[in-house]
């Protein structure tokens, strides 16, 4: 057993933040946040805070990267040094650069890259204080950046992780669940076809597990993607306001 | 070329607007534009703000950890400032290792900080010669619309005095539990920034003003109205009346940024 | 320009091939290339493995070291996995630092290896909070025809169960005198990958195919059939029951792939 | 109290090196003495030592940093390894980069930059002997290498700091005041017009303490000033009957 | 006496290894390894293991270090990181640079650059396994592989060192002869010719001494030139075979 | 493709004043620059010296650190050589990490230095097996007009043969109190190079016969004229002969050079 790790996950079928295994930390979506960039959006997902902004279609640098074809769809994930208990170095690390890479993946399988050819569209991921789940809060985060940019998509990308912590299937796990939990799943779909463009997962699960974990998750991306759409109907409508 | 030339338009047009009294976004020459600060914001970070200046947005965490002190001050904490210039804030920051400028913004900012003597170092003592906390100021921008000087040195001060010292245990810092007690300050060192554009001297340049400037003066003052810090930048040049003038009424505009300090 | 229309040839020819249930290079769709696994063919390394799988060759080489476990795992040793996509193995590939290919790879076969648990790590410490092993898996693809992940993950269990402890003195390795005892492995994770192609899934892509797929799927396993990793890759996308599909079918060809370790 | 320091900075009215408050250290400017560089100068200031080449106008690579307006001013102050008491790694730091910025918006001021459109000038200061005031010896040197490698420029920059030590507002500071003094105020002017393109503070000053280390600061200037012209006078009479 | 340093080199005329001191180390050399590089070859020579690939002529990035008059040869030696008995960290540490940089100037001598003018050659040697002497085995191994690849050459360029351990004159180190001799004289020939391509020394030797060893070292280069000749001579009959 | 045309003009200029038997500045074939080395002239290095090379000048510094030594050797000081081609002293050289000329430079200075054992290093243990002096040698050209070797190689042991030792206090170095003990040198290696245009053999290349060479050829000695280091350079080739011959002969000028070495 690691350090600090509890001894029930489940207590009265309450998790140890007081949820039920099946529900999402309390999460608050909201879009065109910042001036400067085209899109953004700012997401609160448990102690997850998390912003995105999205600049583009823009002129390529270098020039030889760009595609004649499409849009070039470039994701940055990063992590503020204050965003985690121990003092993150600035800089991209291993881990900053497989997410950004996963990241840009689910987010191509939506955009309509083939309109920009010659362009790059940029988005910028910042994690500002982080509580497990970033990558999903990020992925979230971005698609509403994109939409709020104007981008051409063919649906937003609601991410979720299911996971499994002392024996139990559980909806998106918070960092104590994550660290000393059994497996964790992060998923992305594309809500509209139910196509999953994100999908990783360590930990330990057998057919069974991973299959319920697999479904769940799959209903938590369909909760966040209501928190997408409201946050850019809102967003909308303030902008007609004004 | 292009860029060029818009920015010679750009540029005649501040101007002009300036010579007939008026600014880009309405202010008075000598008016700072709206400015919140918030703290405590961030529940990883030891200390934090959110300063908001017009539409400039930045981020401060102040972060503890501990460490070997300098051999010359063997029984004082360390400080160190970083910036960050993330491209989510502007479309002309860039990815990659810290360019002169998020240098320069740290080190004007650590000037002010470090000068004014404000963090009480000396009592930031674990084990002398072998253990003192570090204080970590990170300078996080997130929305670009002109003078990170002003703005930084604020969130900085702010998230300082913010600031909650975690639990140490075995020489260890046991982040998960913050104690009750607050990292030492003792002074309120903010920074005052005017720019020259044209023959004109105006105070907290936004961006579009930024864009255009011929120079500009940033000054730190301490909480009795001492000078701790100055950075003069910028291509252009200042007379010594204008430098004498500036750092002079400087001194009341930072009296008004410390009111907007919450606690 | 010219790549990208070549591109959409290739793809088409690989798709039109599929459609008439054929692939590129003649298999199967559910059918592996011929895999060949040696082991202990490095002197210098505690354990080596050489995967041939088709025309993709890759090395790895298990190297021992002591140092400091972490703060948060004391008693334990550390394992750490390194992936090199040298130049000599593909023109595709580029020097410098790490790319992100690279680091997915080293993460990806981290994963299976770690998760599993396969190395005892509780049993390579050496002294609690003091001084612990460090095992360096490094994966060296050295000729470059496809599917990377299951290669490289064969190759590092491979190695690890043929690594020998190097010799202990006060503290330091004597890397010339290999000792008898071995590295406590107690399971045999692999992992196993399928693509999507238009409509098509199948396994074990060769190069031709990885650069016209749409979708990949890495499963790890370890030897009693739980799934200890996963990762998608490609733009492209899978519906819910293709991977459900997927890591069921895969169990059955992890335990393919384990009986070409050799030992 | 820091370890080192002495009890006073100022006895009999003579500072710890003998000078008098508003005395510069021996200054001793000497131009083109580098063969490949088209312009250089030697500056050594007290302990400073300070060598200053000048290469262009020239072609600039790469090519999307050329600006059809003007030519690119570029400068790079750096230490020698042993130009210091603990061995100084090679390459640039925190704060030999703003230096470098600082050094460049300085001597922007005077240099015709609109004459030669698409191309670089390149300036590097390189410190082979420091003891406190080295980017100001540094400035001093540019601009006398610029000047003799010929290029255009409406004045000399020269460049000198005062600042207050024990209490007393002194001229050029040398390593001890520098360490443990209480202010330093470096400061670049251009004599011709007495405008100033220079200017940093660090320390404690009130504002009359300010004005006079201001005043003394340019009054400095003015004196670097005279041996900046003396030494490019000798070296074109020392070409002139070559 | 460095630890672990043997008490004799050489007892009865045998060396630690058993060999006779104007003796090489087993060698084979095996041309076209690899599938993907245009030419490659795998050299073992004692405990060295040695892969090397040549890619070109082809397109040159970036563009500006392409010459007019000639082909780029660019020459990488690089040891993997399991190939010491201590980890080496991956990426290139300054012997690599200067082994990469001799390894070129001695291929550049024989290759005929000047019929692929505006491309690059690339050569890559990659030490799987290291005991001495790998320089010579990378550059041995290297011009198989250009050849391998059909870059028209006026000859191949075979290595080989020669030395001094235990006051005797030796050919082709080992580890411990290397770590603990007096004197190591590395030199690559074009045999046709008997030009010498590449020449380095350190350690101690007297004049008549070096003669010595650079004659013993020539003559282990036609050893090694007979191994590369009969290595090419295979895989061309191999490849016309099918 | 110009820069290509002018270097072919240029070498067949310098070959065809060598064919009649003539050097770009004068000299005969086996004729050294101008040469002078003064020492002593850092005040912040334990060692300095200035070499003036015709037009080459090179500065080299000497500074002492303390460390740990090596592993396997506990009780010997550490000397660590460093090359910086700055571009101040050059067109031609560029910022960044050390590209290989500069590498090359470091390394085949330091293998004179350390091959002749001329730095007594067993004498600079501290304590054994946890505190030696480092020796840090930093080559400084400042002005460059060819045959960096013989000018990096002759100011590298002036300056070691001028280098004292700083004051050491509990295990720090006092730099500011200067011991009168010198580093112990025991031996005075120089370096000389020679190089080849077209069929002619001369020595001490300035920069215009440099840039045209086809080889290159640098040899170390120690005082009792033994053969320390060897490094061939350029695309070119040297037949045996002209290798011995060119050991032989340099030997004398070995001799000559290191009279110019004071004290």
């Amino acid at each position: 057993m690691k350090a600090g790790e509890p001894e029930e996950f489940i207590v009265d079928g309450r998790r140890l933040d007081g949820r039920r295994v099946d529900e999402l930390r309390p999460l608050k979506i909201e879009a065109g946040v910042l001036k400067r960039a085209d899109g953004s959006a700012y997401v609160e997902w448990g102690g997850n805070k998390v912003l995105a902004a999205c600049y583009g279609p823009k002129e390529i640098h270098p020039r030889h990267e760009a595609n004649p074809k499409r849009a070039v769809l470039r994701t940055y994930y990063s992590m503020a040094p204050f965003s985690v208990y121990e003092r993150k170095r600035p800089g991209p690390d291993r881990r900053s650069m497989e997410i950004s890479k996963v990241t840009r993946q689910a987010l191509e399988s939506v955009v309509f890259t083939h309109l920009y050819p010659m362009t790059a569209i940029d988005v910028f991921i910042e994690i500002l204080q982080a509580q497990a789940g970033t990558r999903c809060a990020g992925i979230t985060a971005a698609s509403v950046a994109l939409a709020d940019a104007g981008i051409p998509m063919r649906d937003l990308v609601p991410a979720c992780a299911a996971g499994k912590v002392g024996g139990h299937i559980v909806l998106d796990l918070f960092d104590i669940e994550d660290n000393y939990g059994e497996a964790d799943l992060p998923v992305a779909i594309v809500p509209r076809t139910g196509e999953v463009c994100l999908m990783q997962m360590d930990g330990n699960l057998t057919q069974e597990e991973f299959e319920q974990a697999f479904e769940l998750a799959i209903k938590g991306c369909m909760q966040v993607y209501e928190k997408q759409k409201e946050a850019l109907k809102k967003v909308y409508e303030k902008r007609s306001e004004e | 070329m292009n860029q060029d030339i818009i920015a010679d338009i750009k540029k005649d047009h501040v101007e002009k607007l300036l010579d007939a009294g008026k600014r880009v976004d309405g202010r008075g020459f000598d008016e700072y534009r709206n400015i919140s600060v918030e703290v405590g914001i961030n529940e990883r970070a030891e200390g934090s703000a959110l300063v908001t200046l017009g539409r400039t947005k930045v981020m401060v965490g102040v972060k503890l950890s501990v460490g070997m002190p300098f051999p010359d001050m063997p029984d004082s904490g360390v400080l160190t400032t970083n910036a960050e210039l993330i491209p989510l804030a502007s479309p002309s920051f860039e990815r990659g290792p810290p360019d002169e400028d998020t240098v320069e913004l740290a080190r004007v900012v650590d000037r002010a900080i470090r000068e004014s003597g404000c963090i009480e170092l000396e009592k930031l003592c674990i084990e002398e010669g072998e253990l003192v906390w570090i204080v970590f100021i990170d300078l996080h921008p997130l929305d670009y619309d002109g003078n990170l000087f002003d703005a930084c040195t604020l969130g900085a001060i702010a998230a300082l005095k913010n600031t909650y010292m975690p639990k140490l245990e075995d020489g260890k810092v046991d982040y998960k539990t913050r104690t009750e007690e607050k990292l030492p300050v003792r002074d309120t060192p903010v920074e005052v920034t005017y720019c020259k554009i044209g023959r004109h001297i105006v105070l907290d340049p936004c961006l579009e003003e930024e864009e255009v400037l011929d120079a500009r003066l940033t000054v730190g003052y301490n909480e009795k109205g001492e000078i701790v810090a100055m950075q003069k930048g910028g291509s252009g040049t200042f007379t010594k009346e204008e430098i004498v003038d500036i750092v002079r009424k400087g001194r009341e505009k930072a009296e008004f940024l410390r009111q907007h300090i919450p606690g």
